[in-house]
């Protein structure tokens, strides 16, 4: 462990996408012991306070008096974890289709679902989004669904890609001489490499999802009121942008901040992960 | 290289087809009846007759079919609710669309590669930082906050550009900016890697140790092979471009395509929203599929295989 | 500095080169420490060395395109009178592919995949050639092509060159290199990647362009049955330091350093051999990053005593023009190899 | 020569790779990689396969272990066809040979430490108990000169001559009967060579092994193997012993190779590289010639040769030449 803990400080950005990213994941867990006041209870005195200027409510409060940091904190609990599941559920389905169609390469399975693949990247993740949404009522485990569905192919075409090309390398040639049976050498051998390759994509579309996630309540498709998420916070501050810019731009503000962290982190995850990289 | 096109074009069409029947068939089942959007207040039996005229009662299948014989004569379609006929309503909205797209093409690859280059050049400096965080920057900051913070500075505060609707050419440069940005931050990294790798290729080495210029080498080799990788980022960077479109064109209710496929749909107004994801999904496969060819046109070694 | 004529005996005298790599925290490689060594005009100097015994370095270092992060850290390039390490950067250009040229060892990655051969060939001849028009650039090309052999030139020109074959390629390679008659060709590894009737064939080239030219070659590999039966003279490389160097057929017979001996004795022969093991040389190289005390191989000489454990051992001259850096030079004949069956 | 030391033989064997084109991949022509070869590999021995690159050599190994499918011919190992052994013999066939990949870096897992890659065959062969294996482990390494302290490290933290030994020893763990063995020398510098080729003969006396070897470098065959094979674009064009190869070669193309190897002692007396070939790129395997596969580039080549195969001719005690004019 010490050693990594040097390693990590030597790379400014990436300690510091660690540093956003674990503050997040702590408020996300704690939010309901860490909030000072009730995300629903509203103050008419204090609507539309200006953020810094009262230290009882130091982000202010938005048109209805709420205060403004409690729902930021609610909000970055639900973004997140909408978010996190999202990527995970994408990166499952899109790594074990992946790793299917990448072993049977020349068969049909193979050739069918990459056209199904082929078609999803034809639909504009917004269409689908809304079509998906008008269908079935937006709750918690619904958006997520619909949120994962723009970023499992990018997940099946990169698995299968690195399985097509891992079938003809010598180590998996060596491990089905000495005898190894085709269900190890698919997890043990080729599974073992994708972790690393997988990884850093994982971060930078936790950052993707984010932002789709808050589009899609921006434009008030995603989870209706009674649940706080950045996107609502910010869609409510929409229609006073010319006057009280600030209602929008802190919640912006802070999902740009938690974004930018999982990008950092993204960025320098691969030379961090992978034993192959560090000499 | 024939075969390989032909396969390509015939790939692209099997695409267009299923997602056109996807569509339709998605259309149909989402709840929410169009005749009562239509004619809110009106009485069972206008609603049914309604319902006739827009043919929505038959099953599925036959609505299908009869949709495909009229796109085979060019006709998408009547939408009730413009109350004109929905190709005539797409022809009307796409240059302002279009309109869009080359803006932000054009700013996003000139921008692009000339930051790119400028990170590649002098790597080691400081420059190549400020420019790598702008790139990431630009990639986490989500596109509709961005639309709000150039609203803010261009329209409010120094009232450079119209905010709303189209006023002429001047309304189209805010969108296009809110657009462009993110695929600006891809083409930067995406110069810059291709760039900073490419040096250390052999045959870069092998031009350098035959004494030909080191500015001639960067041109003439090094930016050479950047722009065919540039080209396949490109084709992934299209979902971006057009996702953006949609957002752009709803936060600036810009009267282009996107907005109108948004507004048809959430009017239920199945035959226009039909035509729209048609053109602008066929639209979007096309252009990947002529990237994807021109990539492996431009690669000899693709191209001779 | 004084003003050396045309004819003037020695067309390349390196002096004390020395090329360092930082690699991090403050440690340094010393991948080339101290080389000295002269060629003369129309002759082939071969290098010979292990991997890592710097002998690509110091070619590298002679045209001064070391890779980062490497830096010349010493030592003077004399090339036809003029100290390479002192002009400028343009004038360097001028030099490199018009009066040296490098060949590299892997023909599949050293040609721009998105040019073709004309291209290649026409470019250096008119990035050097000012003034010089198209015509007679394309029958250049033709000339040097038909120089190594290849006569439908033409019909090549057209073509890229991942239609040929790495054998071909280098073959091009060659002329492309030869197109601007330049005085000093260095060939690093050029057949190792090529099979046995392939590295003949481009070594016959190679032999008729220099016949043909009068062009001076240094050639670096590490097989030694290729330096010996193509060059003149042979320079053995340890550890970035020169070990041995002497006209071919005095170091072949009668070599005077340990190292070059263990390697002669290590290399298998065409011809029979009474017993079927090899004299192998224990151990493993030196890893370059540490500081090297003494003789960098004493730990593997068999030879060694206390002295060459304690202080470098310096070139001295052993015999007509045959060099050693050994404090016991051992006078060894591959004819009785009984002597050290010992 | 009995039947029951002959551990691997094949005869006639032959293996095309199919080239296919137009919209649907239609198979349009054969690519003859393999062409119809038959050789016998005895206990104890060390029989070498010499080719340049696209000869097929590496092909023929992948054939013997099974990696890929004959087109034609059989494959024997211990006199039972390869191709009809049941699951449990095969089992058994596959720890009796091992394997050495040309590229040591790409046959060894690159995020397996070398601890875990040595288990792997243990493990694959039934062998559960800890204890045991890292015994098995440490003496194995202890046989290609390697110390134990290389176990926690990654491939790509090795030198060539390092994952040379691994490889090595990983082919040695299941105490082998064959050891097949693609170009292990050709990547490595000339002393870690020497070291290498000492250690493949103890091991092949001490343990009896019988080695089918794969290189091109004809200097480096002569000191191990005891019988060659010349193989030119998928057939034997010579085999025999290694003396009768080197002092009288028949076959054009063998005295091509002697001639075209460098060596010291030709630099000695000065020898210039020159070949006997006509110029022009070799044969590619798409299209060979009907006659010996050797004609197009054959000083000697005259009518008959482009148009008959020659077969294989005994000139002396197993010294086979597949030549017309010999």
């Amino acid at each position: 462990m010490k050693k990594s803990v040097k390693y990590i400080c030597e790379n400014k950005v990436f300690s510091i996408g660690i540093f956003i990213v674990s503050i997040s994941v702590f408020i996300a867990i704690f939010a309901p012991w860490i909030v000072p006041y009730n995300p629903a209870d509203a103050v008419p005195k204090i609507r539309m306070l200006h953020p810094f200027r009262d230290a009882s409510h130091i982000l202010g409060a938005d048109y209805l008096g709420r205060d403004m940091l409690s729902r930021i904190i609610y909000g970055i609990r639900i973004s997140l974890l909408i978010s996190v599941a999202s990527v995970l559920l994408s990166m499952a389905v899109g790594g074990i289709i992946g790793l299917l169609c990448g072993l049977n390469y020349p068969g049909p399975f193979d050739t069918v679902l990459m056209r199904i693949t082929d078609i999803q990247i034809g639909f504009p993740f917004i269409v689908v989004a809304i079509i998906a949404l008008s269908l079935v009522e937006a709750t918690i485990p619904s958006v997520i669904i619909v949120l994962s569905l723009a970023t499992w192919p990018a997940y099946a075409r990169n698995v299968r890609s690195s399985t097509m090309s891992q079938k003809e390398t010598d180590y998996v040639a060596a491990a089905r001489i000495m005898g190894a049976k085709n269900g190890r050498i698919a997890f043990r051998y080729i599974g073992r490499n994708l972790l690393p390759t997988i990884l850093p994509t994982v971060s930078l579309d936790i950052a993707g999802t984010m932002i789709s996630e808050s589009l899609l309540s921006y434009i008030n498709l995603g989870l209706n009121p009674p649940i706080i998420s950045l996107g609502n916070i910010m869609a409510d501050g929409a229609s006073y942008i010319s006057t009280e810019w600030w209602l929008t731009g802190v919640p912006g503000v802070v999902i740009l901040l938690i974004v930018l962290g999982f990008n950092f982190i993204g960025d320098n995850l691969q030379r961090k992960v992978d034993p192959l990289l560090n000499k | 290289m024939f075969t390989i096109s032909l396969k390509r074009i015939l790939q692209g069409a099997l695409v267009i087809v299923c997602v056109t029947f996807i569509s339709f068939m998605l259309l149909r089942i989402i709840p929410g009846d169009p005749a009562r959007t239509m004619a809110p207040n009106a009485t069972e039996e206008q609603l049914q007759e309604i319902r006739n005229q827009m043919g929505v009662n038959e099953t599925k299948l036959v609505q299908f079919q009869k949709y495909i014989s009229d796109l085979f004569d060019g006709n998408l379609g009547y939408s009730y609710f413009n109350n004109d006929s929905v190709s005539h309503l797409i022809i009307k909205s796409i240059p302002k669309t279009m309109l869009l797209v080359i803006n932000s093409l054009v700013f996003s690859l000139a921008a692009g590669i000339l930051l790119g280059v400028i990170a590649a050049m002098n790597s080691k400096s400081a420059l190549d930082d400020i420019i790598s965080g702008f790139a990431i920057l630009m990639q986490s900051t989500p596109n509709y906050f961005l639309a709000t913070i150039l609203i803010m500075i261009f329209g409010v505060k120094l009232k450079m550009f119209p905010v709303m609707g189209y006023k002429g050419y001047s309304s189209t440069i805010l969108p296009s900016l809110m657009i462009a940005l993110p695929i600006t931050a891809a083409v930067i990294k995406n110069i810059r890697s291709s760039l900073m790798e490419g040096y250390g290729q052999d045959f870069i080495k092998a031009a350098h140790a035959r004494g030909i210029h080191s500015y001639r080498v960067l041109t003439r080799y090094g930016l050479r092979s950047a722009l065919i990788s540039l080209l396949n980022l490109i084709g992934n960077q299209m979902a971006v471009l057009v996702g953006g479109i949609f957002v752009a064109e709803w936060i600036f209710s810009y009267p282009g395509l996107g907005l109108e496929t948004l507004n048809a749909l959430f009017r239920r107004d199945y035959l226009m929203t039909q035509g729209a994801i048609l053109v602008i999904s066929s639209f979007f496969i096309i252009v990947t599929m002529i990237i994807d060819l021109s990539y492996t046109y431009l690669d000899p070694r693709l191209r001779k295989s | 500095m004084k003003e050396s004529s045309k004819h003037n005996e020695n067309i390349l005298e390196v002096r004390d080169l020395k090329t360092y790599f930082n690699v991090g925290e403050g440690k340094v490689v010393k991948a080339v420490e101290g080389v000295n060594f002269s060629l003369k005009r129309s002759k082939i100097l071969g290098i010979i060395g292990e991997s890592g015994s710097g002998k690509s370095v110091t070619s590298r270092s002679i045209m001064r395109i070391v890779d980062q992060p490497g830096y010349i850290a010493g030592g003077e390039i004399i090339f036809e009178g003029q100290n390479l390490l002192e002009i400028p950067e343009r004038e360097m250009e001028k030099i490199r592919g018009q009066k040296i040229s490098l060949i590299f060892q892997n023909p599949t990655t050293s040609f721009n995949p998105f040019m073709t051969m004309e291209q290649h060939l026409k470019e250096v001849y008119l990035t050097h050639k000012k003034g010089a028009t198209k015509s007679e650039a394309r029958k250049r090309a033709l000339e040097v092509l038909e120089m190594v052999g290849i006569h439908n030139g033409a019909e090549i020109l057209k073509k890229y060159p991942c239609e040929f074959s790495a054998g071909f390629r280098q073959r091009v390679f060659i002329a492309m290199s030869m197109i601007l008659e330049p005085d000093l060709l260095i060939a690093d590894e050029p057949t190792t990647s090529l099979g046995i009737t392939l590295q003949a064939e481009i070594m016959e080239a190679l032999c008729e362009a220099q016949r043909k030219t009068g062009i001076s070659i240094i050639i670096i590999t590490h097989d030694f049955g290729v330096v010996s039966q193509f060059s003149d003279s042979l320079f053995v490389m340890y550890a970035g330091k020169c070990v041995e160097s002497s006209p071919k057929k005095d170091l072949l017979l009668k070599p005077k350093h340990p190292y070059t001996i263990g390697l002669i004795r290590s290399v298998p022969l065409l011809e029979e051999r009474k017993s079927k093991r090899l004299k192998s040389i224990p151990g493993f190289p030196p890893n370059m990053a540490e500081e090297q005390i003494g003789c960098s191989f004493s730990p593997r000489c068999e030879f060694a005593r206390e002295k060459c454990f304690k202080d470098t051992p310096e070139l001295k001259k052993v015999g007509e023009e045959h060099f050693c850096a050994c404090h016991y030079p051992v006078d060894y004949n591959v004819e009785d190899d009984t002597k050290l069956e010992g | 020569m009995e039947e029951n030391n002959i551990i691997i033989s094949c005869n006639n064997v032959k293996k095309y790779y199919p080239i296919r084109d137009g919209i649907f991949n239609r198979i349009k022509d054969w690519k003859h990689i393999v062409d119809g070869l038959s050789f016998k590999l005895e206990q104890g021995k060390t029989l070498a396969l010499v080719g340049e690159s696209g000869c097929g050599k590496s092909v023929l190994l992948r054939l013997i272990l099974g990696l890929e499918n004959v087109t034609e011919g059989e494959i024997y190992f211990k006199g039972k066809s390869v191709y009809d052994l049941s699951e449990m013999q095969r089992l058994t066939m596959k720890s009796e040979i091992g394997m050495i990949f040309q590229d040591t870096l790409a046959a060894l897992h690159p995020r397996m430490s070398i601890m875990e890659s040595l288990k792997e065959p243990l493990l694959l062969n039934g062998m559960k108990d800890r204890k045991q294996m890292e015994k098995v482990i440490i003496d194995t390494l202890e046989c290609v000169g390697m110390a134990p302290d290389f176990l926690n490290r990654y491939p790509h933290q090795l030198s060539g001559g390092q994952l040379q030994r691994i490889a090595i020893a990983r082919a040695l763990i299941i105490d082998p009967q064959v050891i097949l063995a693609d170009e292990p020398i050709s990547a490595l510098d000339v002393s870690l060579q020497a070291q290498v080729i000492n250690m493949l003969i103890d091991l092949q006396e001490s343990r009896n092994l019988s080695i089918l070897l794969v290189a091109h470098d004809l200097a480096v065959v002569r000191q191990i193997a005891s019988d060659i094979m010349i193989m030119y674009l998928g057939t034997i064009v010579e085999s025999g012993k290694s003396s009768d190869i080197y002092k009288n070669a028949k076959h054009p193309y063998t005295k091509v190779l002697l001639k075209a190897a460098p060596s010291i002692s030709k630099g000695i007396n000065n020898e210039p590289f020159h070949l006997d070939l006509k110029v022009g790129d070799t044969p590619n395997p798409e299209n060979p010639p009907k006659g010996c596969s050797f004609c197009t580039k054959c000083m000697e080549a005259t009518e008959r040769c482009l148009l008959e195969r020659p077969e294989p001719k005994e000139v002396s005690p197993r010294h086979f030449v597949s030549c017309l004019y010999v």
